[in-house]
């Protein structure tokens, strides 16, 4: 069956990425960088994170496209309301 | 075409999502709540671009640390849920009980290290209220950095708490689920309930994830 | 036609479980009864909120007279003192008229009724995917209509800061003298949230999952299409409302300063929320409509629907679009006037796919086979009035313009155009059109005419002035225009809206009277009295549980009027195609067969 | 006379009654002084009300088109023993026509609004030399702060107009709004200005006065339960006459 065949991805393995990032989040921190890059820098592990989550303990990376298509319809709409709203304070 | 061939047809519904009710459902129900954390989060992110003078510099006044454990208790109890999964997947229901009790208990150990957290921010003055906002900060080293002000604590609160809220029936349902297990419900072809409140259970993971980094470390 | 005989021994069939009054009337999980729920709920708010609009008339069109005969004693000195208004309870009343009128009348009456009867029926499903959600979708909803109407009772009367609940008015009873009031105002609405949630997530699944083979996307009728577009919606649009619900609450009761100024709360960031939400939500209460009207007009003038893909793009393009427009209700507000821009050119760009739909409707009666019956003229005066509202939110979303008639009767003026005109036009053409499929007899035809006229005739009458008093400078949420003396000149004007809406409500009363006595004494309906070729009219009615009795098989779109080579002049989407010396076109009617993709 | 006929009966006897009263209630149909208050008050009143005009005419013309076709429709194919409609599933080339006409309508106005809105509501193009006045709204009364003689707010010369808002004539004015208490909206409908006033915030917005007179100021945002009674008057003076305004308002206030 379609769904055995992939049904255990590496848990274990990507349980020690996220891991490692949240390490490497704690300690990127506080480094002693502009605010900008921090918060990027943070961000970006932070999303890939939740990336890995989605991916694979939710499945969605062994799911049909149509779910997936489905799971980041919300996304351009929170940006839009959050970009939107924070150009009041420019 | 003749109307034997019509007599004949497969009286089978559209393959749809070609997933089942259960999990679409779980899915639908989880876009609504991408937005209902848009709203919080959105929340957090105007107020603080702001007025930047309300937050603390980063480990002044929340526990990092105390927080980072509870972060990896979290991301723990995610790969007990899949562990979980996997084993019904195979039939095992033995594993399987054994995989949601950790679940629940790292659960439950989640939302019990937030509530002392909170009293003692509490505790510390960092509270949501305007009129009582105090916040004194840990171990306070440098000479007269800023502690921030109201709306720091109210969108802590407002996010972590919601958040917290959402373990907390996580967990509810997971108990649900594990009595359920049990009782021998669920089967290697059987396990639909597992993999929804799986969906679920990944889902406020990963919000926390968010969360973590943009609450605790930006 | 061989599905209707088959369907009828089903009927029988059906009779084998008996269920328990309980779980047959009020806990029921068969959509059909709670859309019944849905539809007796709905009207009764409907009726409530057009009383509070009664009285919301009377203080304008006789400010300061005592309301007449017995109403004035039904009123406690805290409302209304020897039957005089307060301008305190003339804000609860505007504030409760729209928060009973767009979130208990016409949220259930739309997506609640016409969500749980329409889709199983017209995909051929038996059920919706979760009937028990479902069930607990509909409970939510007189619970939260409860909490909502006890604010009346508790002390500082109702919510009175506008259905819009600006902050920081909102935010504390210092301003408004109004303090529980406002608590349960949030909380009814929170509460009445996960309802919407619930069903839409039910409609949402069951449409994506539980099509009969050969319901593709495009041979979806157009009613189920509109409440889908509504459901998503619905499902991204309340958490917004939800999560800034929530915080106003915490201002209100634990002090908190998210939108107060006071604590560098912003008040801008309330109405972003609260617009992000509530532009999504009045198309959520026009789709439906237009899917119902969509329905009647192909049904009643015999003709396919005029561009029925166009139809289903300008529909999704609707639900689209309805997410970057909210800023056009905050021209005035003081938001960044750049932004101003960006959402005038967002707004009118909506008036394309909404044009597509007029025009459409307008290709659909032209050379078709008109049956004036009560649907259809519902149906008409809904695109008649559609129109008119529509164009007038053109005005608005030219922000220049807006600047003057923002604020005045020019909006209530277009909000009643749209609402009232287009959705509650749109709901009557609705039930008129499928009370037989739910209650297995028609209402009377003559009382149906004579309601819709009087209908129409007063409402205009009603509404329409109101233009006229906005663009004078009325000001809207006014307890007495009287104080202003360049508004003095309009008061006969008020009057007459008054006296048209007290015209306007008496007449109701015809349509309560038919739909209640047609319910016992009605003509019997038979399966199909429309003629209409959707899988829903070819079960019983009203259908009995489960609905079909074997998986129905879908050959064609939902409109096959008139086929020039079909003596019947419908063709019913789950009647075979014949063997293929028809004619070369039958033969090669769409396949069954599910196409990739779907 | 089939039911279909006296629909038509009444509607067109509905439409009557309303053009009638539209008649009766203004003398002429080129002036709009009978729809609206008088428009020549402000510069942006005549410019402001000529985009009204020009999408009431496009707004209007679609209106009467698109009724009078539903109307000829339905009494051209009312339904008629042995007829049968057309089997007519939709035209891609009608469909192209009217959306491309919507939009390019539609964008027309769009942009053409650009311009009175960016005049308006720019920030960048505030007249430099506009007469400064700070206004405060709280429930429920207008407070207008002059800066008295030395041009500077904050400053022991301030004076305070209540519910009054005195200005010069031809002369650009910027009003910096601000609220106490809750959200009030500045509406002076004469002048076609109306801009909320927002706690927390400092709203400018700017004008200029055509015509000496008294005015109209109303709060035109729900500011609680006086919100119906919270007017006040705009008094527009010759440039003269303000200053002389002014220097008794000074006198008065360095006497307290
Ligand atoms: C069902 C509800 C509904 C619908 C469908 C609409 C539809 C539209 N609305 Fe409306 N609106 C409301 C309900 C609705 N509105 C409510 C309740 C408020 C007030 C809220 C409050 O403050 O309390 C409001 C307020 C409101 C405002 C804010 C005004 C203000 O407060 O100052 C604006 C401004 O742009 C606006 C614009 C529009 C536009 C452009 C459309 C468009 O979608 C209309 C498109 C349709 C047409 C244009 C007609 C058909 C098309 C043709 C015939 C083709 C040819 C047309 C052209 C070439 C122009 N609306
Ligand atoms: C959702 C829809 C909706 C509907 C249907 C209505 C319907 C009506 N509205 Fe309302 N209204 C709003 C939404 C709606 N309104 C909103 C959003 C506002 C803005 C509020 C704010 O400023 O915050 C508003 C504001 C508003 C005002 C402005 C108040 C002010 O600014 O001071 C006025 C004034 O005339 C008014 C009047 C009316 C009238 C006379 C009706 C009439 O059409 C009502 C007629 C209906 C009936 C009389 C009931 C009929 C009953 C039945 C059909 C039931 C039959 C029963 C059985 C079978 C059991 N409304
Ligand atoms: Cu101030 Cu209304
Ligand atoms: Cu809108």
């Amino acid at each position: 069956m379609e769904e055995q065949e992939h049904a255990h991805p590496r848990y274990i393995l990507i349980w020690v990425i996220l891991l490692v990032l949240t390490l490497a989040e704690l300690g990127y921190a506080f480094l002693d960088l502009p605010k900008v890059v921090l918060a990027v820098g943070l961000v970006f592990m932070a999303v890939w994170k939740a990336v890995m989550v989605a991916m694979y303990y939710m499945h969605l990376r062994y799911e049909p496209a149509r779910l997936w298509i489905l799971a980041i319809s919300p996304l351009p709409l929170a940006v839009i309301l959050v970009l939107a709203v924070m150009s009041e304070f420019r | 075409m003749s109307q034997g061939a019509v007599a004949t047809m497969d009286r089978k519904p559209m393959p749809g999502m070609m997933v089942y009710n259960k999990k679409l459902g779980m899915w639908v129900f989880l876009l609504s709540e991408v937005m209902f954390f848009t709203s919080l989060i959105g929340t957090y992110v105007i107020l603080r671009f702001a007025h930047p003078d309300h937050w603390a510099d980063v480990g002044l006044v929340l526990n990092v640390q105390l927080t980072a454990l509870n972060t990896f208790f979290l991301i723990c109890s995610s790969v007990t849920m899949v562990k979980a999964f996997a084993a019904i997947q195979e039939g095992n229901q033995k594993g399987l009980q054994m995989w949601l009790l950790a679940t629940i208990l790292i659960g439950a150990s989640f939302v019990g290290i937030q509530v002392y957290e909170y009293m003692a921010l509490t505790g510390e003055g960092f509270v949501p209220m305007l009129d009582s906002y105090h916040a004194v900060g840990r171990g306070n080293p440098h000479e007269g950095p800023s502690l921030g002000g109201p709306l720091y604590g109210a969108t802590f609160y407002a996010m972590t708490g919601f958040h917290g809220a959402h373990v907390s029936i996580g967990v509810l349902c997971l108990i649900f689920v594990y009595v359920q297990s049990l009782r021998g419900v669920y089967t290697a072809d059987n396990h639909e309930g597992v993999e929804v409140i799986g969906l679920y259970w990944h889902f406020v993971d990963l919000v926390w994830i968010l969360l973590f980094t943009i609450v605790y470390l930006i | 036609m061989s599905t209707t005989t088959a369907t009828e021994t089903h009927a029988g069939t059906a009779e084998h479980h008996e269920l328990s009054f309980v779980r047959k009337y009020i806990f029921s999980t068969d959509h059909k009864m709670i859309a019944k729920q849905f539809l007796f709920a709905g009207l009764m708010f409907l009726a409530l909120g057009g009383l509070l609009a009664v009285m919301i008339r009377w203080q304008l069109g006789f400010p300061g007279r005592p309301l007449p005969v017995f109403i004035q004693w039904i009123f406690p000195d805290t409302m209304a003192p020897g039957g005089i208004i307060l301008p305190e309870f003339y804000n609860s009343l505007v504030t409760m008229h729209a928060t009973f009128m767009v979130f208990f009348a016409l949220m259930p009456l739309m997506a609640g009724v016409f969500g749980n009867l329409l889709i199983p029926l017209q995909i051929g499903a038996e059920d919706m995917a979760f009937p028990r959600i479902n069930m607990a979708s509909f409970w939510i909803m007189p619970v939260a209509g409860f909490i909502m109407l006890a604010s009346f009772f508790v002390e500082g009367g109702a919510a009175g800061a506008g259905w819009t609940s600006y902050a920081p008015l909102s935010t504390s009873g210092e301003w408004t003298g109004v303090y529980m009031g406002q608590i349960l105002w949030l909380i009814s609405l929170i509460v009445l949230g996960f309802s919407s949630i619930l069903g839409a997530l039910n409609y949402v699944t069951t449409v994506m999952n539980m099509r009969a083979p050969g319901m593709t996307w495009f041979r979806i009728p157009l009613a189920t299409w509109s409440i889908f577009v509504t459901a998503w919606l619905l499902l991204l649009a309340i958490p917004i409302l939800t999560g800034g619900l929530i915080l106003l609450l915490a201002d209100q009761t634990l002090g908190t300063a998210f939108f107060r100024p006071e604590g560098s709360g912003e008040p801008l960031l309330w109405q972003h929320i609260f617009w992000f939400f509530g532009h999504p939500e009045v198309y959520i209460l026009i789709l439906p409509a237009m899917g119902f009207v969509s329905e009647v007009i192909a049904n009643r003038s015999r003709k396919p629907i005029f561009g029925y893909h166009s139809m289903v793009i300008a529909m999704v393009s609707i639900g689209f679009l309805g997410w970057v427009v909210w800023g056009h209700h905050m021209f005035q507000s003081g938001m960044n006037p750049l932004l101003g821009m960006t959402f005038v050119v967002t707004t009118v760009v909506i008036a394309v796919p909404s044009a597509i739909k007029t025009f459409n409707w307008m290709g659909t009666l032209w050379r078709g086979n008109i049956h004036f019956d009560t649907p259809l003229l519902h149906a008409v005066a809904f695109v008649a009035l559609f129109i008119i509202g529509g164009l007038s939110g053109i005005f608005m979303a030219s922000a220049p313009v807006d600047i003057y008639i923002h604020d005045t009767y020019f909006i209530v003026a277009h909000l009643h155009y749209v609402l009232v005109g287009g959705s509650l036009f749109g709901i009557f053409a609705g039930i008129t059109y499928w009370y037989p499929k739910m209650f297995g007899r028609m209402m009377n035809e003559g009382l149906g005419k004579v309601h819709f006229t009087l209908s129409f005739l007063f409402y205009n009458m009603a509404f329409f002035p109101m233009h006229n008093l906005g663009v004078q400078g009325m000001m809207r949420r006014i307890y007495d225009p009287n104080q202003y003396e360049y508004l003095q000149g309009l008061q006969p004007l008020s009057t007459f809206i008054s006296i048209s809406i007290f015209l306007f409500a008496t007449t109701q009363i015809l349509f309560a009277f038919n739909f209640l006595w047609s319910l016992r004494a009605g003509k019997v309906a038979g399966n199909n009295p429309w003629k209409s070729c959707t899988l829903l009219w070819t079960t019983p009615s009203p259908p009995p549980h489960g609905n079909f009795p074997e998986m129905p098989i879908v050959y064609r779109g939902p409109y096959e009027y008139s086929h020039p080579d079909r003596e019947e002049d419908y063709w019913p989407q789950d009647e075979p195609p014949e063997t293929s010396e028809a004619g070369g076109q039958l033969a090669a009617a769409p396949s069954p067969e599910p196409v990739p993709g779907d | 006379m089939n039911f279909f006929w006296r629909m038509g009966m009444l509607l067109a006897g509905m439409l009557t009654v309303v053009i009638v009263l539209w008649v009766i209630t203004g003398p002429s149909w080129t002036d709009l002084s009978w729809v609206m208050p008088d428009n020549t008050v402000s510069t942006f009143g005549p410019t402001l009300d000529n985009l009204w005009l020009i999408i009431l005419w496009v707004t209007g013309i679609i209106f009467v088109v698109t009724e009078i076709t539903l109307l000829v429709f339905m009494v051209k194919y009312r339904h008629k023993e042995g007829r049968k409609a057309e089997y007519i599933h939709g035209s891609n080339n009608a469909e192209i026509v009217w959306t491309t006409v919507t939009f390019v309508i539609v964008m027309a106005l769009a942009f053409y609004s650009k311009g009175l809105w960016d005049e308006i509501r720019d920030p960048n193009l505030i007249p430099a030399d506009a007469y400064q006045i700070q206004m405060l709204a709280s429930q429920f009364e207008w407070n207008a702060t002059y800066a008295g003689a030395d041009g500077l707010f904050d400053t022991a010369d301030d004076f305070i107009s209540r519910n009054v808002l005195h200005i010069p004539v031809d002369r650009p004015v910027v009003v910096q709004l601000m609220a106490q208490d809750v959200i009030h909206s500045f509406f002076l409908p004469e002048f076609r200005v109306k801009q909320d006033a927002v706690p927390g915030m400092i709203t400018p917005v700017w004008f200029e006065a055509t015509r000496i007179g008294e005015f109209t100021l109303a709060c035109a945002e729900l500011c609680g339960l006086g919100h119906y009674t919270m007017s006040g008057t705009v008094i527009v003076h010759s440039q003269a006459d303000f200053q002389d305004w002014l220097a008794q308002q000074q006198a008065a206030a360095e006497d307290d």
